[in-house]
């Protein structure tokens, strides 16, 4: 607690020093950024941005989780698959998803579509690996012991399979969090007139630092306290050997 | 075969005597290529402890599986309670080799996780997860995780979950594995006073001669890889005996008989399967 | 339903369309128009045209161009912006570019290869004349880059325009102007439609193009009161939006919608000036007067 | 090694159906020729683009981009790494801000990247960095916490000094994971400076494909695209695979 | 504390009659609150084979790291070859109860690695790592990686590592605990050949009782925690021994004299240490 504290107090120390370094065009102070974030809270226009990317971006996961651990589950459990498609999704992970801008605007066409189709492109495959691998990994005696106890297959997945593998599933979700949040902002960039994705881009065009900070400020502190709380989660509730 | 008695059949629990529980006729297992285990037959006395010592890959933990259903033998037949047997029986009770303990539930989910999946009454999961709990010196930590615990605490954890179930035959996979050989001691002796008093039967697999020594009405003595029976000894323990029989003299006339066959089929073992891959560049 | 127009919220192209929408022009007429789809401009803006609700956009002339040139199946059915008279370059206040033949052995900033700005910089060489080894040029980005690069003194001198350029005129000067080196009737952006929309939706084509008509009218008449709209739309500085606005109207920036061909055929030049233009253009294959108000569709 | 013959055909054997139906698709006209091009018509393209030379430029530009950031984010992320791991206060605090690092649209620094390094290609480095240096720290924490204790042990044992522990113990078994953000810190690499060339700049493989995406030159657009992903798809299996050989020894069985 | 001899200290090597070779005095060792250590005093005697029982958890492997100088005492003297112990003296070798093989190196590199650390000529290190890997049985797998090994194959790999570099002063922690019992006695033969061809002094900690009573000249047992010796054990076995002797009658009365000891402060230390953190929810 005390740490993060520290921490946060060094960073913004270290912004306060880059916007002294940089200067008010490239950079606005945590200060300014702060109250302009307050101020811009206070408006009824930047909610319906903020609501966009929300909504968006809630679909945009609950697809991608959705997604990712049913698709990982299955090619967990059937190995053959999963060594087939492990590569795949790994190579696909790899590649700069932004150019595939142009298909999807073809796919799915403008707005919200292609917002969600945006962010669940970024977010699906982590998920998918993490929760492939989890179930790969798992722990062969766990599932002996269920034979043992002669559990039926559903009841096998719901009471030994997924919880054994919830960790990992965890940390699958962190990721895909922040991933499919990015890709939901990146398709707002492009095509869109509304989301915070939108503001951003539109404050770097009228070189509103101010609001481009500030609306960077809100997504990194969003993102932040969601992984933390995840990560809180995750100590919380999850108990490793 | 070679019978061994160490004493008047009177006193223990010689197994023609009594009623077969299961029983193994001229089982086999291969894995791919690798003959694993047999031919081998094996029948277990309704309520007798017998132990299974070996070298190590012998095929000790795959006579488990076949036994307990988990693993189809190749060839051969299984029975339990005059049953063939085709997947885990009910009434059998299996502590494996590894620690099975389930990270995400407490000991006390853990040990009556059996009994809620067979749908008990909850007073009576309490009642009896509270007894297991306190014979397996949990009972301080009935709340606490698997991974607060050490491995050997864990054991025992997987060790009352099996109990709980209260199985008619319970088959161990050297469940005192991650314990020291003084902690092994004490808790070989739970673990007679529990078959006394449940009057199930036991297979336990053990690396530990004296273990095997002190526990067993009767011990199978295995041969390297393929494994298979070479002989088995009767104790002849009485049944109400503890690990302070490790100073009657008979013990040590056990021990070294045990010794006599292990050390030559370890000379084997040691030579050609102290590595388990088989082909090394 | 939303239509596209280039820039929505960054530049001024779609100040007519936000006072129509303000004033009831598009209801007055039928139509249901909820909000504005934009892009940073180029070929994303037609093709969010052609995936958008109603196919109507209004787009920058060259990428309307080479969208038609590469086979995409869109009409020019009106004029947009006719005027580059609000682009400058500008410096640091202490800047040492002053004129056009200061750029030599400078770093000079525009935005994008092929863009209009590299159209009208190029033009400014040849009006200096200067070459392309003389000086640097590099591509920054969109206006609030160069802006920023010029800010934080990363180039000598770089391309801006409305409203950055009013609303910041203290901590820039003006280096040169677009109108300097060219006429600057250039149209910028031009209204397209699909040829599959042309044949169905016809009234809703007219009814658009006139509503942005009489909100260029209006802003004509009322640029203060334009100003403080399109600032609400954009969430804008008032105050530097009525400046803006006020030189708009010197200038004619908004065009009425009809079609001015030497505005266009500059365009042209400039297109192939900077190496985009693949093949001659027949306008007449390429645009589609007949969506314009009568009066209008006469002008040739 | 007959079941890994048969897991290797049976992906090609999908790739190639994958780009079979592509292919029926698109000379179908199931979906408009304006809009997608058939996979072999891409990779004409693509082969004499390449043979012309015309984008060798772009190319030599986004892979040498590509390099220097890669290379700069393993030796920063490898040294910030250990250097936090060294303090573990440090660290407690900033596990958080490394956990969500990925969250951040690090494009949008871009202003800020100009004002502080200038306009030139640093800003689009330190966008490829942007990623892959988290990635590094990640990574090398992560394995300098899985070095088992007693092989530290071990080396107190032979007496080794500090920089031959880390040479001959710490790095040789965080190896692993060291090389896992070797490949992030790769994808990175690519995924931010074509981000970037793709918004901002005026060269390299992500502006060409922006320029033809904007010019609606189609073609030319989806043979660089298939370019970029064949390019680092075939990097990434050669990471992978020299990372499989180099681990399979190590892998206990 | 007591010190009891079973044969007559003319056959063996009784500590006071020889040179000492490495000495704690008062050591004590505390981690945080928890006291795991002493106050103890050990003399060990240049060339004797010491071993050092206990149960679980009651200082053992802290006795070593204090002795080898990896720990430091957090009171008392440690001394090697007359000298106070600051860091790892040269001549100390330890064999840990963990398996410390390096996975990224071939076994035969494995061995080498202290050698090359050390900046040996390449022709000695070649000479001495093949008669190691020889001695240790491991000549075949010399190209093998760790990973294609059993636990106990590496275990032998981590010996044959300390042993290239002579030291004159072993200490192995448990370092047959991932054979079976089988294997334990045998590598314990090979163990003792060692012994004998090097002349070492050896300091080995084991928890199997037979284990120590058949390779040790003595044989300290420990206290449940804080470890202090309760009793140091003189087997006076003759230098040329086996694991034969077990068939000897004062093996059977060594080990009994183990157990009684043993069994009661495996009862004291059960009760209090079996879970090795110290706090549970
Ligand atoms: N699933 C399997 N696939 C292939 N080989 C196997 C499999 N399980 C066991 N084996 C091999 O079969 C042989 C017998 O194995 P098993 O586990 O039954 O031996 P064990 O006597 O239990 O050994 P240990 O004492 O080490 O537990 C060994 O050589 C082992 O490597
Ligand atoms: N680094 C440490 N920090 C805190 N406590 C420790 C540490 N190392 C050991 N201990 C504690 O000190 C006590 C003695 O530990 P030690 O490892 O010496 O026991 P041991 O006799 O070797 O046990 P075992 O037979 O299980 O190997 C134990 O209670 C242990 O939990
Ligand atoms: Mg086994
Ligand atoms: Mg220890």
């Amino acid at each position: 607690m005390i740490d993060g504290v520290v921490t946060a107090v060094i960073a913004i120390g270290a912004w306060q020093a880059l916007h002294a370094y940089a200067g008010e065009a490239a950079i606005a102070s945590p200060l300014k950024a702060l109250r302009h974030l307050s101020g811009l809270v206070a408006t009824a226009g930047f909610w319906s941005h903020a609501t966009a990317t929300l909504t968006a971006f809630a679909g945009a996961l609950a697809i991608s989780a959705a997604l990712g651990i049913g698709l990982g589950l299955v090619l967990g459990l059937r190995r053959f698959a999963g060594e087939v498609a492990e590569p795949i999704l790994s190579g696909l992970y790899a590649i700069p998803k932004v150019t595939l801008y142009p298909v999807i605007l073809l796919i799915f066409g403008l707005g919200l579509g292609a917002k969600v189709a945006f962010g669940v492109i970024h977010g699906v495959i982590p998920i998918t690996l993490f929760t492939l691998t989890a179930v790969k990994g798992i722990n062969p005696v766990l599932i002996r012991t269920a034979r043992a106890m002669r559990l039926s297959q559903a009841d096998t997945i719901r009471t030994v399979l997924a919880p054994a593998v919830l960790p990992e599933i965890v940390t699958g979700l962190r990721v895909g969090f922040s991933l499919t949040l990015l890709g939901v902002l990146v398709g707002e960039m492009f095509a869109s007139q509304r989301g915070l994705g939108f503001l951003i881009v539109n404050g770097i065009s009228l070189h509103n630092v101010k609001q481009t900070t500030a609306v960077i400020l809100m997504l990194v502190v969003v993102a932040v306290a969601a992984n933390g709380v995840l990560l809180w989660l995750d100590r919380r509730f999850i108990h490793r050997p | 075969m070679a019978v061994v008695a160490f004493a008047d059949p009177g006193g223990g629990m010689p197994a023609t005597a009594r009623e077969t529980h299961a029983a193994l006729r001229g089982v086999t297992r291969v894995y791919g290529r690798l003959a694993a285990l047999g031919p081998l037959d094996l029948d277990l006395a309704k309520g007798e402890f017998f132990s299974v010592v070996g070298p190590s890959g012998c095929g000790k933990s795959t006579l488990l599986d076949v036994l307990s259903g988990l693993g189809r033998p190749n060839a051969g037949t299984v029975t339990f309670e005059g049953a063939p047997v085709d997947g885990v029986p009910d009434g059998v009770g299996i502590v494996f080799q590894e620690d099975a303990s389930f990270p995400w539930l407490s000991v006390r989910d853990n040990v009556a996780f059996g009994l809620r999946r067979a749908g008990m009454d909850g007073a009576e999961i309490a009642r009896r997860v509270d007894y297991a709990l306190g014979f397996m010196g949990l009972s301080d930590f009935a709340g606490a995780y698997p991974a607060q615990l050490s491995g050997g605490m864990r054991q025992r954890v997987c060790i009352a979950r099996t109990l709980v179930t209260q199985p008619r035959l319970i088959l161990l996979d050297e469940p005192f594995g991650a314990l020291d050989q003084q902690t092994r001691l004490l808790m070989g002796d739970e673990l007679l006073r529990l078959w006394r008093e449940t009057g199930a039967t036991v297979l336990l697999i053990t690396h530990a001669l004296d273990e095997a020594a002190m526990l067993s009405d009767r011990i199978g003595v295995m041969s390297s890889r393929p494994g298979r029976f070479i002989e088995i000894v009767e104790t002849g323990w009485p049944r109400e005996r503890d690990s302070r029989i490790v100073a009657d003299e008979r013990f040590g006339q056990i021990t070294a008989r045990l010794w006599s066959h292990l050390r030559e089929e370890s000379l084997k073992a040691i030579g050609k399967s102290s590595s388990r891959k088989t082909s090394v560049p | 339903e939303t239509i596209t127009v280039t820039h929505w919220g960054s530049a001024f192209y779609g100040a007519p369309y936000a006072v129509a929408l303000e004033k009831g022009f598009f209801k007055k007429r039928g139509l249901d128009i909820t909000g504005f789809l934009t892009s940073a401009g180029g070929g994303t803006s037609v093709r969010n045209t052609l995936a958008g609700e109603v196919p109507f956009g209004e787009v920058a002339l060259p990428a309307a161009i080479l969208a038609i040139q590469s086979g995409q199946p869109i009409k020019i059915i009106s004029g947009g912006v006719e005027s580059v008279e609000d682009i400058l370059w500008i410096t640091q206040p202490d800047g040492k570019v002053g004129s056009l033949a200061d750029m030599k052995g400078k770093k000079i900033a525009y935005t994008a290869p092929g863009s209009v700005t590299n159209m009208i910089i190029l033009n400014c060489l040849q009006k200096a004349g200067l070459e392309q080894k003389d000086l640097q040029l590099v591509a920054a980005g969109d206006l609030g880059a160069n802006l920023s690069a010029v800010l934080n003194r990363a180039v000598d001198a770089a391309m801006s325009g409305e409203p950055l350029w009013s609303g910041n005129q203290g901590k820039v000067k003006a280096a040169f102007w677009a109108k300097d080196c060219m006429n600057p009737a250039l149209t910028q952006t031009v209204g397209i439609t699909t040829t599959e929309f042309a044949r169905t939706g016809g009234d809703k084509l007219r009814a658009l193009i006139e509503a942005r008509r009489e909100g260029v009218a209006y802003i004509k008449a009322n640029p203060d009161e334009a100003a403080d709209i399109v600032a609400k739309a954009y969430s804008g500085d008032p105050k530097t939006y009525r400046e803006v606005f006020r030189h708009f109207v010197g200038f004619e920036y908004f065009g009425d919608g009809r079609l001015h061909y030497d505005n266009m055929n500059r365009m042209l030049d400039g297109m192939k000036l900077v190496g985009r233009l693949k093949g001659p253009v027949d306008w007449k294959q390429v645009v589609d007067p007949s969506f314009l108000p009568k009066d209008l569709q006469a002008t040739q | 090694m007959t079941r890994e013959r048969a897991i290797a055909l049976t992906r090609i054997a999908w790739l190639a159906g994958f780009v079979l139906l592509l292919e029926a698709v698109c000379r179908l006209h199931l979906v408009n020729p304006l809009t997608l091009i058939p996979p072999s018509e891409m990779i004409a393209t693509l082969w004499s683009m390449l043979a012309s030379g015309e984008f060798a430029g772009d190319i030599a530009r986004t892979f040498s981009t590509v390099a220097i950031a890669l290379v700069l984010s393993i030796a920063i992320g490898f040294a910030l790494g250990v250097a936090v791991h060294a303090l573990p206060r440090l660290r407690r605090g900033l596990d958080p801000l490394l956990a969500s690092y990925y969250s951040i649209p690090t494009f949008v620094f871009y202003p800020l990247f100009v004002a502080i390094f200038g306009l030139n290609s640093v800003p689009l480095i330190v966008l490829g960095m942007a990623f892959g240096v988290p990635a590094m720290i990640l990574s090398t924490l992560n394995g300098l916490d899985r070095v088992p204790r007693v092989l530290m042990r071990t080396a107190q044992v032979h007496r080794l000094g500090r920089l031959a522990t880390l040479a001959h113990v710490v790095m040789p078994s965080a190896l692993p994971y060291l090389l896992t953000g070797v490949k992030l810190a790769l994808a990175y690499a690519f995924i931010g400076i074509i981000a970037g060339e793709f918004i901002l700049a005026d060269a390299g493989l992500g502006h060409a494909i922006a320029y033809a995406y904007d010019g609606f030159e189609n073609r030319t657009m989806y043979a660089l695209m298939l370019f970029v992903l064949v390019v680092v798809t075939g990097l990434n299996m050669t990471l992978h695979a020299w990372e499989g050989r180099l681990m399979r020894r190590r892998a206990r069985a």
